[in-house]
């Protein structure tokens, strides 16, 4: 899960640290696709076996939760990027931007 | 008729209104300090014909005890005690003052008619307009006080015939005046000091100058050019 | 001295106070390190030996009377000593974070600020509570503009606006009551008064409330200030004031429904603007609001597992939200920047607090094993128990927002993937952060794996089993498949970060328009002023030029200096005075 | 009266600096005038806490001048008479408690802004303003009030053109306060000349008797005089314009004086003529009342938002003055015993918050030569205490718990939701919060300059203010905190002197 199209920053290659590395991605992607799988299952042996105990009939439906997670990530998803676009300004909108630098206040700190 | 009389009957206060109006006048438009000054004299001026003019009746004397008076031994004790000044100031004069006809602000006694004989007239709205308060007052007082007293009930009696002038307004405004006295003098002191620290006793080139103290910009930028620049 | 201050005294927080001041005076980062933490011990002992009593029979301490008026310094049942010991813990936490990095005036308002919030849930009455409120708000004004900048400080002055109005509601509604039943207790109220109507004394106080509890639109003030603060500051803002106002709520207005209403808004409101915000402080701001709506929906619930759930959520929430502005604030104090567009890949130098956001991460999204997971399952629960369908789907949405602000933007994009420049940084965070933020970990793990342990200190006794196979399977059917979506998104370029700039919100209403109007209002008022007066000068100026042809050019009209206009000023009002006086009857 | 050993107590106040006064003027310039002012202030002080005693334990004093009292079977005395009773007693302890800090305060900072040779002038004009202070406030005839108004005023101009020497506003500002005091004054005596000619009497007691029933032209023309004289004074709002600069450039020392005391003693002026001498039966009064209101609100907000745009701290806090009048006209005008008790209170807070924070100011203008914002960069740093007293006395101000302030705008807020005005309660006390925050905007901005600016690089290390400012000033700073501890001595007894007021204007209850 860490492919990045939209890293801003200069990439560089031959930095690759661990997480980077083409084997862990794919463990990586395996490993959450298997989970995903395993959970939805369990989820409808679940409803079968009498363990859950919904409270709505909406959420009676086997895979009810795998479904809203995808589906209000989806909504997030779209929806954060439009309010950004939306209502996002330039930094100097309220402030001229030297209000954010910090004069040195002979503390020593950051 | 009414009306004229109205307006005659009350002149004093048309004189005192018109003087008010006309300092408190120059204070307001003229920009000279000195000129500022005389403005307040004028307006404290006016205060001080209005104080005197209520005080004031025509052919009223001045508070002092006429006729037989006799007993010397308790002259002192009679005279702060009662006879005189507490029978004027609190019966004599609060009915006095007010018109027993109803009109809200008294016409001047220096237009009523004041009889000859000074016995006072029933209707004249004067000051001392009730000598049989004054009489009983005084007699009231005495009676089961003092023997003594007698002989100040029967001064009060005599007294209340002749037509005193009150006294106290006149007295109020000698304070009031030492009090313009002061203002005007540290008023003018006042103006010398300015004019050694600014050059000008003109209200608005002051001005222009405490703005530009203040603000650093010049209060009004082509009039500070068309005069030379005061700031 | 009168036994106010007797009364006062007592209370730990007061204490606290006191060593505030005591702190500012020492010299010495270490020192007063030192001191802050002995100060905080010393304080918890102090509560600690005053024990805790059941909700329908607490003790009161420290009586005293102010004008007339009961006052009660202390009172200690399980709702407030569970609230008092989560802000000793949060403020021991605060105290080794700051230790080499606290200015004089953060370590010593940073023990002001807590203790203000601990006698303000100590407080058995409601000018006890409003004391601790103002000073709350005033010390933590000093946290916000501790961050240095030009910008903090104005950040500061509307944040201490805020503040402020929101103790002066408190106040107006306090004095009402008082006016209207001379009792100054503060236990439940309702909005609404026997009759029906409005209460009006209990809408202010419930506004004052609101104000600090983050509700929507008047929330503005949080993402606002804290992305301001320092690094350390940020930590010790996050976590009193929100949630005292969540005490607060929870002892006077439970069961109050309006407030599951406002409780679902905020919980699903805030997860946009935290995902479309790019500065990450101000992500973990909106999503500190969006969690602030899990308990006022708790408190709305009102049912004793409802209010359990939103006390457990705020103590839990309190040490992951904690823990998470401390390692954004240690990602501040090596790289500089807390911008998304500058950073990513800083896992290589900073292996150890991406470590803490992931635990974070995991906390906040709810994954069993962590205190997240018990504490929101309780919410979850009642609002499913007692059929609130809609606060029941805010919740789960809210989760789901969890997983994008703090798993995705907060822990993925900012440690994982390329490196980039910003994020070349020396090494790991300061060794006291970490310890820190270690301990801030651990306590996210123990309540997670041994949940009774907080369940012994909420309010009331509510057998609540949190590891069922349904609770666990539906929360990671959820947070799974949440993940898997973000990733496909990343994997096919649908998503991208936020762009790089303010995110505007409500406060634009006043920042933007309403200071145009304000300064248009003075600019208008002051040339219809000048007009006026210059008009009244020349017109009598001119009525008496047309009397008196002696009147100059040098007169009224060329002069504008004051002793003309006050005894103009002066005559006017007499003469209005005088004609009121003869028309009024 | 039936204390014995006490029988010439009121009176003392007003002899003990009066006589003073020349004497200090024969004094060598330097320390000698400066020890004796401070020990008149202090001896006054005492004298007037004795009478605040006595009048709580004996209930009101009357003392005639001269032995010219009321005559046996007569209700009005002859001559002058002092009344005392606990509204008056209670701000003539506020004044001579003042001076006898701020006296002391002075030495430092007058020695620097005023010529050394004018000290024995410059503290006996002190001295006469305390005493005129004192005896408009004590005297219990209207027009010996007018007499000791000018005795103070007169006094108040001089020592405000003395502060000329640092900066020549001073002189226009004193002329500009000269022209409207008298202004204010005269038509002062106008009203009590329409007063007298409607009565005859000019004792306060008596006139409110006289007066029962009557209302005709004169007597209202005579109230608007009076009001809006006493007004003027007072800086009641558009009549206000004078202060500002006066309590700016004067010097640091009579700033602090003039703050906390001068309007406080118009403040009593206009609550004894409302209620003692007009009361409720005087049917003008309930329009003066709602007039008020209006004005109150009106100062709290316009004064206020001036305070915020100011660059100077002085005129900053002398705007604020001006606000906080409208508190107390706000307190005056709901017309019941709260409230006239809680306009009361805020008087004697409000003394304490101002004296406190110009007398910091006057500590920075000291060493820093300057009030301007500019100069409190960084002050936390180079003058911790000043700072800290500062910070602490603005909090007062804003209404923080702990201090004072708090129990003023407690009760000014209890007083308004007890009231029926024509506008609804809750939106006056909404109001009251409202220009609360705008006085935490502009007290903020004053602690964030000094607290957390940094100083000004090429500024000379400077040293604390000596010791006697800085003690005198945290006097004052922790009277701040003690009484809000301590609400005995302002709530108990402004509650009860309210109740007197009222009670002689037989208003108390529901005749509003």
């Amino acid at each position: 899960m860490s492919d990045n199209h939209h890293t801003p920053a200069s990439e560089e290659t031959g930095d690759t640290g661990f997480f980077e590395k083409p084997g862990m991605r794919k463990i990586l992607w395996v490993a959450l696709l298997a989970s995903c799988a395993i959970f939805a299952a369990l989820g409808i042996y679940g409803m079968v076996a009498g363990w859950m105990h919904p409270y709505f009939t909406l959420d009676g439906l086997p895979v009810f939760y795998a479904l809203a997670g995808a589906i209000v990530a989806a909504v997030l998803g779209a929806g954060g990027r439009l309010l950004s676009e939306a209502l996002t300004k330039p930094s100097d909108y309220y402030d001229s931007p030297a209000d954010e630098t910090r004069p040195d206040d002979g503390e020593g700190r950051p | 008729m009414d009306i004229i009389e109205f307006i005659v009957g009350r002149y004093n206060y048309w004189i005192f209104i018109t003087l008010m109006m006309i300092g408190l006048y120059i204070v307001i438009s003229r920009g000279n300090l000195i000129k500022t000054i005389v403005g307040l004299n004028l307006f404290q001026t006016s205060v001080f014909i209005f104080y005197i003019s209520i005080g004031k009746i025509v052919g009223g004397t001045a508070p002092i005890l006429v006729g037989s008076y006799k007993a010397d031994d308790s002259y002192g004790e009679g005279y702060g005690d009662e006879s005189h000044g507490a029978g004027e100031q609190t019966s004599g004069a609060r009915e006095g003052l007010h018109d027993a006809d109803g009109l809200d602000i008294p016409s001047n006694s220096l237009s009523a008619e004041v009889p000859a004989g000074g016995a006072p007239s029933a209707v004249s709205g004067s000051l001392h307009q009730m000598p049989d308060t004054a009489r009983e007052t005084a007699a009231g007082m005495a009676s089961g006080v003092n023997a003594t007293y007698d002989s100040v009930a029967d001064a009060a009696a005599q007294g209340a015939e002749v037509i005193y002038t009150n006294p106290l307004p006149h007295v109020l405004i000698l304070t009031a005046i030492v009090v313009g006295v002061a203002t005007t003098a540290l008023g003018l002191a006042l103006a010398v000091r300015i004019r050694e620290a600014y050059g000008t006793i003109e209200e608005d080139e002051l001005e222009a100058e405490d703005h530009f103290a203040e603000f650093g910009v010049p209060l009004h930028p082509e009039q500070g050019q068309a005069r030379g620049g005061a700031a | 001295m009168s036994d106010l201050l007797a009364g006062l005294i007592q209370n730990p927080g007061m204490l606290l106070i006191v060593a505030g001041v005591i702190v500012a005076l020492l010299p010495g980062r270490q020192l007063r390190a030192i001191a802050a933490l002995a100060a905080i011990i010393g304080c918890y002992a102090l509560l600690a030996s005053y024990g805790t009593a059941p909700m329908d029979a607490p003790v009161l301490m420290g009586e005293s009377t102010l004008f007339g008026l009961d006052l009660v310094s202390i009172r200690i049942d399980r709702l407030s000593v569970v609230f008092a010991t989560l802000f000793f813990i949060a403020a021991g936490l605060n105290a080794i974070y700051g230790w080499l990095h606290a200015s004089r005036m953060e370590a010593s308002m940073g023990l002001i600020y807590a203790g203000a919030a601990i006698g303000g849930v100590l407080a058995g009455d409601l000018l006890t509570l409003f004391i601790f409120w103002e000073l709350a708000a005033l010390s933590s004004v000093f946290i916000v503009w501790g961050g240095g900048t030009h910008a903090a400080f104005k950040a500061g002055m509307r944040y201490l606006v805020i503040q402020v109005g929101s103790g002066m509601a408190l106040m107006a509604g306090v004095a009402l009551t008082v006016a209207a039943t001379g009792e100054t207790a503060f236990t439940a109220m309702s909005l609404t008064a026997e009759d029906g109507s409005l209460n009006i004394a209990a809408l202010l106080i419930f506004i004052g409330f609101g104000v600090k509890a983050g509700f929507p639109l008047l929330h503005f003030w949080l993402p606002d200030a804290y992305p301001r603060a320092s690094a350390v500051g940020a930590v010790m803002l996050s976590a009193f004031t929100t949630k005292m106002a969540i005490y607060a709520l929870a002892r006077g207005f439970p069961g109050e429904d309006i407030l599951m209403l406002i409780g679902a808004v905020m919980a699903v409101a805030f997860i946009f603007f935290g995902a479309a915000a790019s500065d990450l402080r101000r992500v973990l701001a909106y999503s500190l609001n969006s969690q602030l709506g899990f308990m006022v929906c708790g408190i709305g619930i009102g049912s004793e597992l409802a209010i359990n759930g939103a006390v457990a959520h705020a103590f839990a929430s309190v040490i992951y939200k904690g823990m998470l502005f401390m390692a954004m604030g240690a990602v501040l104090t090596r790289a500089g920047t807390l911008r998304a567009a500058h950073l990513s890949g800083l896992y290589r130098a900073m292996p150890l607090t991406a470590l803490v956001a992931f635990i974070g991460a995991l906390t906040i999204t709810g994954v069993p094993l962590f205190a997240g997971f018990v504490t929101k399952s309780m919410t979850i629960s009642a609002a499913g128990y007692y059929e609130h369908m809609l606060v029941w789907l805010a919740l789960i949405a809210a989760t789901v927002g969890a997983v994008n602000n703090i798993g995705v933007r907060i822990f993925h994009d900012t440690f994982m993937g390329a490196r980039s420049d910003a994020a070349k940084v020396s090494g790991d965070a300061p060794l006291p952060m970490l310890i820190a933020m270690a301990l801030a970990a651990a306590i996210c793990l123990v309540v997670g794996i041994q949940p009774t342990l907080l369940w012994s200190m909420l309010p009331f006794d509510y057998d609540y089993a949190a590891y069922t196979m349904d609770h666990l399977i539906t929360q990671m059917q959820l947070i799974l498949f949440a993940v898997l979506l973000f990733a496909l998104a990343r994997r096919f370029g649908l998503a991208a970060r936020p762009r790089d700039g303010v995110l505007l919100d409500v406060d634009w209403l006043y920042r933007v328009p309403g200071r145009i109007a304000l300064a248009g209002v003075v600019r208008g008022t002051a040339a219809a002023w000048h007009r006026l007066w210059w008009g009244i000068q020349a017109g009598v100026a001119r009525l008496v030029k047309g009397l008196y042809d002696t009147h100059g050019p040098e007169g009224a009209l060329a002069r504008s200096w004051p002793v003309g206009f006050m005894a103009l000023f002066t005559a006017v009002v007499l003469g209005l005075m005088l004609i009121v006086t003869f028309v009024a009857y | 009266m039936a204390i014995p050993g006490l029988e010439q107590l009121p009176v003392l106040p007003v002899v003990i600096p009066l006589v003073a006064a020349p004497l200090t003027l024969l004094m060598k310039p330097g320390r000698a005038p400066w020890a004796w002012a401070t020990l008149v202030s202090w001896v006054t002080f005492v004298v007037t806490l004795l009478l605040l005693e006595a009048v709580w334990v004996h209930g009101p004093v009357e003392y005639a001048m001269g032995g010219w009292g009321a005559p046996e079977g007569m209700s009005a005395p002859i001559g002058i008479t002092y009344y005392v009773d606990l509204a008056n007693a209670l701000v003539l302890t506020l004044v001579a408690g003042i001076a006898s800090v701020v006296f002391p305060y002075a030495y430092y900072s007058v020695e620097s802004e005023i010529d050394h040779r004018q000290t024995p002038a410059f503290y006996t004009a002190l001295l006469i303003c305390f005493t005129g202070l004192l005896g408009v406030t004590i005297t219990g005839d209207a027009f010996n009030v007018f007499v000791f108004l000018e005795i103070s005023s007169l006094s108040t101009y001089a020592l405000i053109a003395m502060g000329a020497r640092n900066d020549r506003r001073a002189l226009t500002a004193s002329f500009n306060y000269l022209v409207m005091g008298t202004i204010g004054a005269t038509f002062y005596v106008i009203g009590i000349g329409l007063l007298y000619q409607a009565t005859g009497t000019l004792n306060m007691l008596d006139l409110h008797q006289q007066l029962m029933g009557q209302s005709n032209r004169m007597v209202e023309a005579g109230f608007a005089f009076i009001i809006t004289g006493i007004g003027l004074k007072l800086a009641m709002v558009p009549l206000h314009l004078w202060l500002p600069n006066a309590y700016c450039y004067a010097p640091s020392a009579i700033s602090a004086f003039l703050a906390a005391t001068a309007t406080k003693v118009q403040v009593y002026i206009i609550l004894r003529f409302m209620f003692s001498v007009f009361g409720f039966e005087f049917a003008f009064l309930e329009v003066a009342l709602n007039a008020f209101i209006v004005l109150g609100i009106v100062g709290m907000f316009y004064a206020s938002f001036v305070a915020v745009f100011r660059d100077n701290v002085k005129q900053m806090l002398a705007y604020s003055s001006i606000a906080q009048i409208g508190y107390m006209l706000l307190g005056i005008s709901f017309g019941t015993v709260d409230g006239v008790a809680a306009s009361l209170i805020h008087v004697f807070n409000h003394a304490l918050i101002k004296a406190a924070l110009f007398m910091g100011v006057g500590c920075v203008v000291l060493r820093l030569g300057s009030s301007n914002f500019a100069a409190f960069n960084g002050l936390a740093k180079r003058m911790p205490w000043t700072a800290w007293g500062l910070i602490i006395s603005g909090l007062s101000l804003v209404g923080v718990p702990l201090t004072v302030g708090f129990i003023s705008k407690w009760k000014l807020m209890e007083a308004a939701f007890q009231t029926q005005t024509f506008i609804p309660p809750l939106l006056i006390v909404l109001l009251i919060g409202a220009s609360s925050l705008l006085a935490a905007i502009y007290i903020g901005r004053l602690a964030y300059a000094m607290l957390l600016q940094p100083v000004p690089e090429d500024a000379e290390p400077v040293k604390e203010a000596p010791h006697l400012m800085r003690i005198t000033m945290w006097i004052m700073v922790l009277a701040n905190i003690w009484f809000f501890f301590q609400t005995d001595v302002t709530v108990g007894v402004a509650t009860r002197a309210a109740q007197a007021l009222l009670d002689t204007g037989l208003g108390y209850g529901g005749a509003y």
